[in-house]
């Protein structure tokens, strides 16, 4: 695991009595749905390789057995708390295989609903954050925070996390009487309840003295292992695809990315914060600047066929920068769809970050790294 | 000294039995113990007595005690997907199952005494969840979560997935959704509450 | 009369007793009560994660904190030597503070010294 | 009472002691010598001296016997019964032990100490402190040099020296 | 001292939040409220109506079994079956109607989507676990039935917190 | 019984003749500090028996010190094990022999 | 082969024996008990007070106070009694469940949910017995390659050390299990036992993450002492005795925590860290190592631990009470024992009872008892409310806390009370 | 099965074709009652300039061996031959400023009996690059009985030249049967460990009843 440049940490080749080898999970309270086999000196991780797959489920090999239109419930499940936003980035690429342009309103309501989405992703990534540092306070405000925007979302697409929301052509339905005052009374109450979490976590000098400085990535690191998102914002480096190739209307509304220079697992774990902060405003802009009425859906022909050739579509996620890659051949089915998925592309700084570390710090760094093996594993 | 040994090794017990059996214990001409002691009447004394003890013991104590284990489901922490986001929400603020005694998020399976299967169940995780199940104390409730865990939902044509968990695990109670509100989640878990009281706690006598 | 002190330590041993005497039955009854089914080996496997357990289970010692179990067994005797002093200041002229004063300036001279060394992670 | 007590003692101190040095495990070998320390406290406590049972508890059972346990289960490879002991040497142990007990029981028996018996209240366990400070007080400075030195020692012998190409010392 | 004053902040904080009101959802007592009366499909203007996607709801006096569904979810989860009912509809000819597997369902909506006959709905009714997998199969004629809700509790937010009543 | 001061010199014998049994036959390092430590307890006894007896606070007070010299050699000793472990994997005296070359 | 004990094995027949105890028992109460009062009915009785001891006679006793409450006040003052009920273990387990339930109800309002709600219709009362069932008829399963004994052992040892612990608190004046004049010594001689049996029960179960929570545990506890001990010095200093009782006696007019907060405060830490509660759990923390050394605890194994470890947490809280708190001392809040009924007795009816042994429970002890346990459950609210708000440490910090910072404050607290003392404020001269 | 890859080579009055016959495509189903918004960047028949002028350093630089596959706005398609894919790798790098690698897509075509690796490349650093990806495609050969690791299927690692290829290309070995050369830890990673099958992600892998 040791590479020539990264720092090799206690780079032990021979097993040592000293070295125990820990399997973190499938299950495990700190894993997730993963296995990290780490081996210990003491305190100390030498040796660490993760294991994912335990969630793969051939969901790119499915999808050249789908038309467009039937791929949108099994593309969004991997992760089902960002449906909206993994979904994104294949109805935008569908839809330029397709040749469909959509209502400004239905793209409005778009940005919305995935901005919607990723603080429903982050305060549930921020719950989980909680749990593995031993705060259950920690878990259950993000989690019961998360459920007002939950109820928006219902409201909106009728499903808590499921939404299959977007289509290529639009989205599925208007939006439900009276749901303008509704968000944004629960989206100004639910900025206020995020600000809060700052005493007890943001500010916790047992969290910070536990979190800061752990697990540095350096920003030539973070550029070189191909980061994205929150990982590599915290970095130091100030990309976002929101802001740095707009899709959609994004590029009309009015918002920031923030940046953290450290790197380390506080930064990682701060990022996520700012950003919510950030979505309510792009949520109340948005509502602002929508077309008040309107078609939101472009009606398609039944199994439409996407024009030869590929397209490799990105948009941000609540983890980073998301891909969707089709390649078509003429077929009303895909012929290849590859999701690259940030989870995945973060996954490659777990092996460098916990090596050298404590392992108390295992959880913070791993799950720090934004990553949700559901995801990754597709 | 010899003798001793004998009684406690192997055939020991054997010698130790027939000697009471054999003894000289006579009434009347016949062997009182030989005549009484007989497999069958044993049998019928143990099962009157069982009758007895039962509608004394049994009945009151295993309602005591599957009274205790309707309110006390842990849940044993292993997540095998996407279902396991509205488990999380299962225990928020907004539905928790606390109510109900089951408390998530529990570190060692050696005291749960449920398994949620929540979602999908690839070829690689089947074994890990079977020995999870294995590892675990009796008595052990499986509630299948999703439409992943029952039929495999919409992986049904995919090469890694499980059509259900039924092969698996013997499943008590199936909660459909994809993934289930939690909502349904706590009906299903009160449904399983319904079958534990119906349940026998164990056979005491 | 020799031991006469001894009978009110006996209460912290009977306590003792009696919560050994009262909590064993719960295990005893717990052992009857709980289900047996036909057991399986692999519920006695130690457990790991879902893993099949693999390597040795004894051999952690996170031996980079080692001097402090040695500087605790120290600091100990230190500690409830101090109690000896403490518990009898009040009967005592000034003057006999002076050689405690001698002993704890000798004992952080080398708790100083363990401090720093403990601190070196990097030599255990 | 205090006579059953005191047998009771005796036999849990002198058991455990001989089952801390012969039980195969070292492990319950540490457990028994905790036995036999407590035996010896509980003597302490028979003897109307609680400050020094209470700091012979707080001390051996406390702390020496964590670091005893510790190190036996740092140490406990199969290596240590590599060596079987020689029978000759294990009875001319016990013989020497036999001898050894005999004859100073003989001479204690014998030498009048017999008839020491006491009425007297005990000592009040701040004397003790009132010793430290005042008659033994250089003792005290000396015991402090003593605990000093024991733990620079122990922390010097202990700690794992690093070669200089960082490979790691066994 | 910063840690100090950190420390204090938390503490005063988490005794702030016991003064809060409770965010929980007596669920079985209560039950949520919905956006009418479910997931709806006008096949006229192609947009969907908002609401929960919950049970679905069919309408056996438009059903023209004419497959749509059934197709339609064949591309995801195979949970509609087309199963012959024994009542007679003049628009029906093959007596067929579709029956959902709730094991399989995700609750997508496409089916509903792609019904053009205004025969498939979605309701608000959610409670469907069992304990058997033959209980989650739901025939036509249980489809037919419509759902008794008395869903009535909303999401409140009053200066002292956020609260379902 | 326990009025008498010779029942708990005895014990003290008793323990002091097994202790010196251990240090006699036992080869393992480990074995032998738990010799020592009976030994050491066998000497407190006698102390702390004797400054009762013979109404002096000097027994307990020197039985403080004792103790707290037991640690200090116990602490040393047990480093000496793990140096010993460390070089050798093995804690038997036999083989420190090897030491002198 | 023989019929009655087919291929017999000892181990078997005792296991059988085992199994089968609670049965045989029972069996004999239910034919045994009503045996001996049939043979106690032919029997001679003996005659007290010139009357004949019948059976009738002694349900009378029962029913007449003036009789039967000098047998309960008689009963009330032996050692049995106040190990098992009131100072002792029945006290003790009484306020560790209450600290158990108001846990769970307080982290759920803190979260902003509910807790346990319908199990006992009332808000969930009776969660803990339905916890206890369940436990008591769960499986215990023992790993294959553990050490059986000990595994076995080391719950009831947790729970009966705590017990030895709980016996030295003084809850009311006169009203401790054992009153022993070096208590605070002997409070840091059972303290020295958790280590012992945290590492003896990890080692046991032979499994990789009850080790690293043991060894962990033992680190934790071990640093932890000695701030400990050094930071109760101080009182000690001052009240110049190691008697519980006294030291509580000694703060009538004023708590030590106004003169020594800084010791308080230590010790309030190394408190938490020796309960192994958030933020110092670092022996249990399930999101590294499962569940710590209790990974293979499995059943009633498990539920006598966390018995154990709320009576420690009692303890603790109570120790704390003790010490800096004032203990038992406090205004007088409840009214005398009405002194007619004493002497002239009370109508209940048509008999005139006379209560010549009254009060069983007096005013100081019940008003110090009242007063104990209302601080003693601030206490333990304090330490539960960091599980609420703080994270878990990580072990390097934890261990420089304890050794650099904590060891300086307890050194700093001893030079106050010196400080104390040699300016006259306290101590012999001065206004205490 | 179909032809994507006989077409590939688009010529860029091709693409300006394509990209004509798009706008009434697009427009067509359209029914128009929302104001859609006045694409102008899309309007232009004519190529990005600024991505022609990175597409032509690269043919410039490696000639034939290179051929631009479709050059769109923000978009490059560069198709490689199996050998000069480290060389092209490493200009992109050193002379193009890209970085990282977005994505590594293997895309099986078992009519033209070949495995196409797609590297999506991307930029941090230069904020001139920020909206580009360029899309470099190579073509291992594909075996019908694989054998993953000991068959032909094999092409260099890029790991050396970008890091972050790592776990991708790992994958595309266990899903394509691509083995890397040079690839330190060509593991399985998501599949089980007994997987015996061929890799899943070619083409004449069935899934059940399709
Ligand atoms: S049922 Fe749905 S949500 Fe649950 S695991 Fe399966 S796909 Fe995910
Ligand atoms: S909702 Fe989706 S899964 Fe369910 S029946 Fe309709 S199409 Fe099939
Ligand atoms: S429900 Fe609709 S789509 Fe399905 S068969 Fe009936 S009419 Fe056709």
């Amino acid at each position: 695991m040791s590479s020539p440049t990264l720092p090799p940490g206690l780079a032990i080749q021979k097993a040592d009595e000293r070295i125990m080898t820990l399997n973190v999970g499938p299950q495990h309270p700190g894993s997730g749905h993963m296995r990290i086999v780490v081996q210990i000196d003491g305190d100390q991780i030498v040796a660490c390789d993760p294991d994912p797959g335990y969630v793969h489920r051939g969901e790119e090999k499915m999808a050249e057995y789908r038309n467009y239109t039937l791929n949108v419930p099994h593309l969004e499940r991997p992760v089902i708390h960002d449906s909206c936003n993994i979904l994104y980035p294949y109805v935008l690429a569908s839809e330029e295989l397709l040749g469909l342009e959509i209502p400004e309103r239905a793209k409005y309501i778009r940005v919305i609903a995935s901005e919607l989405n990723r603080c429903i992703y982050i305060q549930y990534w921020l719950a989980i954050y909680g749990i593995f540092l031993g705060h259950s306070t920690m878990f259950m405000w993000p989690a019961g925070d998360r459920e007002l925007l939950i109820d928006l979302m219902e409201k909106m697409t009728g499903a808590r996390v499921t939404h299959s929301y977007f289509i290529p052509g639009g989205i599925r339905n208007d939006l439900p009487a009276n749901f303008e005052d509704v968000c944004l009374r629960q989206v100004n109450y639910f900025e206020k309840r995020i600000k809060e979490y700052a005493d007890v976590f943001y500010e916790n000098p047992i969290l910070i003295s536990r979190t800061a400085n752990t697990g540095v990535l350096t920003r030539e690191n973070a550029i070189r292992l191909g980061t994205t998102g929150s990982v590599l914002r915290a970095s130091g480096i100030d990309y976002d695809v929101r802001k740095k190739e707009p899709y959609d209307v994004y590029d009309e509304l009015d918002f920031e990315t923030p940046v953290l220079k450290d790197g380390d697992s506080y930064a990682r774990s701060r990022i996520p914060w700012l950003d919510m902060m950030e979505s309510c405003r792009i949520i109340r802009d948005a509502l602002q600047k929508m077309p008040k009425s309107g078609s939101v859906r472009v009606k398609l022909k039944p199994n439409p066929k996407g024009e030869l050739g590929s397209v490799y579509k990105r948009i941000e996620s609540g983890r980073g920068a998301l891909g969707c890659y089709i390649v078509s051949d003429k077929k009303p089915e895909p012929y290849r769809v590859k999701l690259s998925v940030p989870s995945f592309r973060n996954l490659i700084a777990m092996p460098h970050l916990l090596i050298g570390e404590k392992l108390g710090n295992m959880p913070s760094i791993y799950w720090s790294l934004n990553y949700w093996p559901v995801e990754a594993d597709r | 000294m010899e003798q001793w040994r004998l009684l406690y090794n192997n055939q020991g017990g054997e010698i130790f039995g027939s000697y009471l059996y054999k003894s000289k214990l006579q009434l009347g001409g016949t062997n009182l113990i030989k005549d009484l002691v007989t497999p069958q009447n044993a049998n019928v004394f143990v099962g009157k007595l069982g009758d007895i003890l039962e509608k004394a013991i049994d009945k009151p104590l295993g309602y005591a005690i599957n009274w205790g284990r309707i309110w006390s489901l842990w849940p044993v922490h292993i997540e095998t997907a996407c279902c396991s986001v509205e488990f999380g929400a299962a225990s928020s603020p907004r539905y928790d199952v606390e109510r109900f005694g089951i408390i998530e998020a529990f570190g060692s399976l050696r005291q749960c005494d449920l398994v949620v299967v929540q979602g999908t169940i690839t070829r690689k995780m089947a074994p890990r969840l079977r020995l999870v199940y294995d590892q675990m104390p009796e008595p052990k409730y499986v509630i299948a979560m999703g439409a992943c865990a029952i039929t495999g939902g919409l992986y049904f044509d995919s090469y890694n997935v499980l059509p259900g968990i039924d092969g698996v695990l013997p499943v008590d109670v199936y909660v459909p959704g994809c993934p289930p509100r939690p909502e349904t989640l706590i009906q299903g878990c009160m449904l399983l509450q319904e079958k534990i009281k119906r349940m026998k706690a164990r056979k005491f006598v | 009369m020799v031991g006469e002190l001894a009978g009110s330590y006996s209460t912290v041993v009977l306590m003792f007793g009696f919560a050994v005497a009262a909590m064993a039955p719960a295990l005893l009854i717990s052992r009857m009560v709980y289900p047996r089914k036909r057991s399986n080996p692999v519920k006695f496997l130690p457990m790991e994660c879902g893993q099949v357990p693999s390597g040795e289970g004894r051999t952690h010692f996170m031996m980079q904190y080692y001097a402090y179990i040695l500087m605790f067994v120290i600091f100990d005797v230190v500690a409830i030597f101090l109690y000896a002093w403490g518990s009898t200041i009040l009967y005592l002229p000034k003057e006999a503070t002076l050689p405690i004063i001698g002993f704890l300036a000798i004992i952080f001279g080398a708790m100083a010294f363990a401090l720093q060394q403990s601190g070196r992670r990097n030599i255990w | 009472m205090a006579d059953a007590v005191f047998l009771a003692l005796s036999v849990i101190t002198i058991g455990s002691a001989i089952a801390a040095l012969e039980l195969r495990s070292l492990v319950y070998g540490s457990i028994a010598l905790m036995g036999t320390l407590g035996g010896v406290a509980g003597f302490f406590l028979l003897l109307d001296s609680p400050f020094v049972a209470m700091f012979q508890v707080a001390v051996y059972i406390g702390s020496i016997a964590v670091l005893i346990l510790f190190t036996v289960m740092l140490v406990k490879r199969e290596l240590i019964f590599k060596k079987i002991e020689d029978k000759r040497r294990k009875f001319a142990g016990i013989g020497l032990m036999l001898v050894l007990m005999v004859g100073l029981g003989a001479v204690v028996l014998d030498s009048g100490i017999k008839e020491i018996t006491t009425d007297e209240p005990p000592v009040d366990f701040r004397e003790i402190g009132t010793d430290f400070l005042t008659y033994y007080w250089p003792a005290l400075i000396l015991m402090a040099l003593i605990l000093s030195g024991a733990v620079t020692g122990a922390l010097v012998l202990a700690r794992r020296v690093d070669e200089e190409n960082g490979q790691r010392v066994k | 001292m910063g840690t100090a004053t950190g420390i204090i902040k938390a503490l005063n904080s988490g005794i702030k939040h016991i003064a809060l009101k409770r965010f929980t959802l007596r669920y079985p007592e209560e039950k949520l409220k919905f956006v009418g009366d479910g997931y709806q499909f006008d096949p006229s203007t192609g947009v969907g109506i908002a609401g929960l996607k919950g049970r679905h709801m069919l309408f056996h006096d438009h059903c023209t079994g004419c497959q749509l569904c059934s197709i339609a979810c064949e591309g995801v989860a195979e949970a509609i079956g087309m199963v012959k009912v024994p009542e007679e509809w003049k628009q029906n000819k093959k007596s067929i109607m579709p029956q959902i597997d709730y094991g399989k369902c995700v609750f997508c909506g496409l089916c509903v989507d792609a019904c053009p006959f205004y025969a498939l709905y979605m309701t608000n009714d959610y409670e469907l676990s069992s304990f058997s997998k033959e209980g989650l199969i739901y025939t036509p004629a249980q489809l037919a039935v419509k759902p008794s809700l008395d869903q009535d509790v909303e999401i409140q937010i009053s200066s002292r917190g956020a609260t379902h009543g | 019984m326990v009025n008498e001061l010779s029942e708990f010199v005895l014990v003290s014998v008793a323990l002091l003749g097994i202790g010196i049994y251990g240090l006699a036959v036992k080869r393992n390092f480990i074995r032998m500090l738990f010799a020592v430590e009976i030994v050491i307890n066998a000497a407190n006894l006698n102390m702390v028996a004797f400054g009762r007896f013979l109404p002096h606070s000097g027994g307990q007070t020197l039985a403080l010190f004792s103790i707290a010299i037991a640690a200090a050699e116990v602490a040393v000793g047990l480093a000496l094990i793990i140096v010993a472990y460390r070089m050798y994997h093995n804690i038997d005296i036999a083989d420190f022999r090897s030491l002198k070359g | 082969m023989s019929i009655i004990a087919p291929k017999f094995k000892l181990s078997e027949f005792i296991k059988s024996i085992l199994d089968n105890i609670f049965w045989i028992l029972l069996i004999l109460t239910l034919i045994g008990l009503p045996a001996i009062q049939f043979i106690l009915f032919y029997i001679e009785m003996p005659v007290i007070n010139g009357e004949l001891l019948t059976p009738f006679l002694a349900l009378t006793w029962l029913a007449d106070p003036s009789r039967s409450i000098p047998i309960i006040k008689a009963f009330m003052t032996t050692d049995l009694f106040r190990i098992a009920a009131f100072p002792g273990f029945g006290f003790a387990a009484l306020i560790a469940a209450g600290t158990i339930f108001v846990e769970r109800k307080m982290l759920a309002k803190l979260q902003l949910r509910v807790g346990p709600f319908y199990c006992g219709k009332v808000e969930g009362i009776l969660q803990l017995m339905g916890d206890g069932l369940k436990l008591i008829s769960k499986e215990i399963i023992i790993p294959a390659k553990a050490d059986k004994p000990l595994f076995w052992a080391a719950p009831v040892l947790f729970v009966a050390t705590a017990a030895a612990f709980v016996a030295l608190i003084p809850v009311a004046p006169g009203w401790v299990v054992a009153d022993i004049d070096v208590g605070l010594l002997a409070v840091f001689a059972v303290i020295g036992f958790f280590p012992v049996i945290t590492i003896l029960s990890a080692w046991s179960a032979n499994s990789k993450f009850p080790f690293i929570g043991g060894i962990r545990a033992l680190y934790q506890m071990v640093s932890f002492e000695i701030p400990l001990i050094l930071s109760l010095l101080g009182v000690v200093i001052l009240t110049g005795t190691l008697n519980l009782s006294e030291i509580a006696a000694s703060q009538s007019s004023f708590p030590w925590i106004i003169f020594l907060p800084v010791g308080a405060i230590v010790f309030f830490i190394t408190m938490l860290a020796e309960l192994e509660r958030i933020p110092f759990d670092l022996p249990e923390a399930e999101s590294e190592i499962v569940a710590g050394w209790l990974t293979e605890f499995s059943g009633m194994m498990y539920g006598l631990v966390q018995l154990g470890t709320y009576l420690k947490l009692y303890a603790f809280a109570a120790l704390f009470v003790v010490l800096f708190l004032g203990g038992w001392n406090g205004p007088m809040l409840w009214p005398p024992f009405p002194e007619e009924i004493i002497t002239e007795g009370i109508e209940l009816g048509p008999v005139t009872a006379q209560f010549p042994g009254l009060p069983i429970l007096t005013q100081e002890m019940i008003n110090g008892t009242l007063w104990f346990v209302l601080k003693t459950v601030g206490v333990i609210f304090f330490i539960l409310l960091p599980r609420g708000v703080f994270p878990r440490i990580r072990v390097d910090l934890l261990l420089d806390l304890g050794w650099k910072k904590l060891i300086g404050l307890a050194f700093v607290n001893i030079f106050i009370a010196l400080g104390l003392l040699y300016a006259g404020i306290l101590g012999p001269g001065g206004i205490f | 099965m179909s032809s994507d890859p006989e077409k590939e080579p688009i010529e860029k009055k091709s693409e300006e074709q394509k990209s004509s016959e798009d706008k009434p495509a697009a427009a067509k189903p359209t029914p128009k009652p929302a104001a859609t918004k006045p694409a102008a960047k899309k309007e232009e028949p004519e190529l990005p300039a600024f991505e022609k002028g990175l597409a032509d350093k690269i043919t410039e630089k490696f000639g034939e061996k290179t051929t631009v596959s479709y050059v769109k706005p923000d978009r490059i398609g560069i198709k490689v031959g199996k050998d000069d894919l480290h060389d092209v790798a490493e200009f992109a790098r050193d002379v193009l400023n890209y970085d990282h690698v977005e994505s590594v897509a293997g895309v099986d075509y078992p009519s033209d009996k070949e495995i196409e690796v797609v590297y999506h490349l991307s930029s941090y650093t230069d904020p001139t690059l920020s909206r580009q990806v360029l899309e470099l495609a190579t073509r291992a050969q594909r075996e019908e009985d694989p054998i993953p690791g000991n068959d032909a299927t094999k092409l260099k690692s890029l790991r050396d030249v970008f890091y972050s290829v790592e776990f991708h290309e790992r994958e595309v070995f266990e899903m394509l049967g691509v083995y890397f050369e040079g690839h330190p830890d060509n593991r399985r990673l998501l599949l089980p460990e007994d997987w015996a099958d061929l890799p899943p992600l070619r083409k004449d892998f069935r899934i059940k009843g399709r």
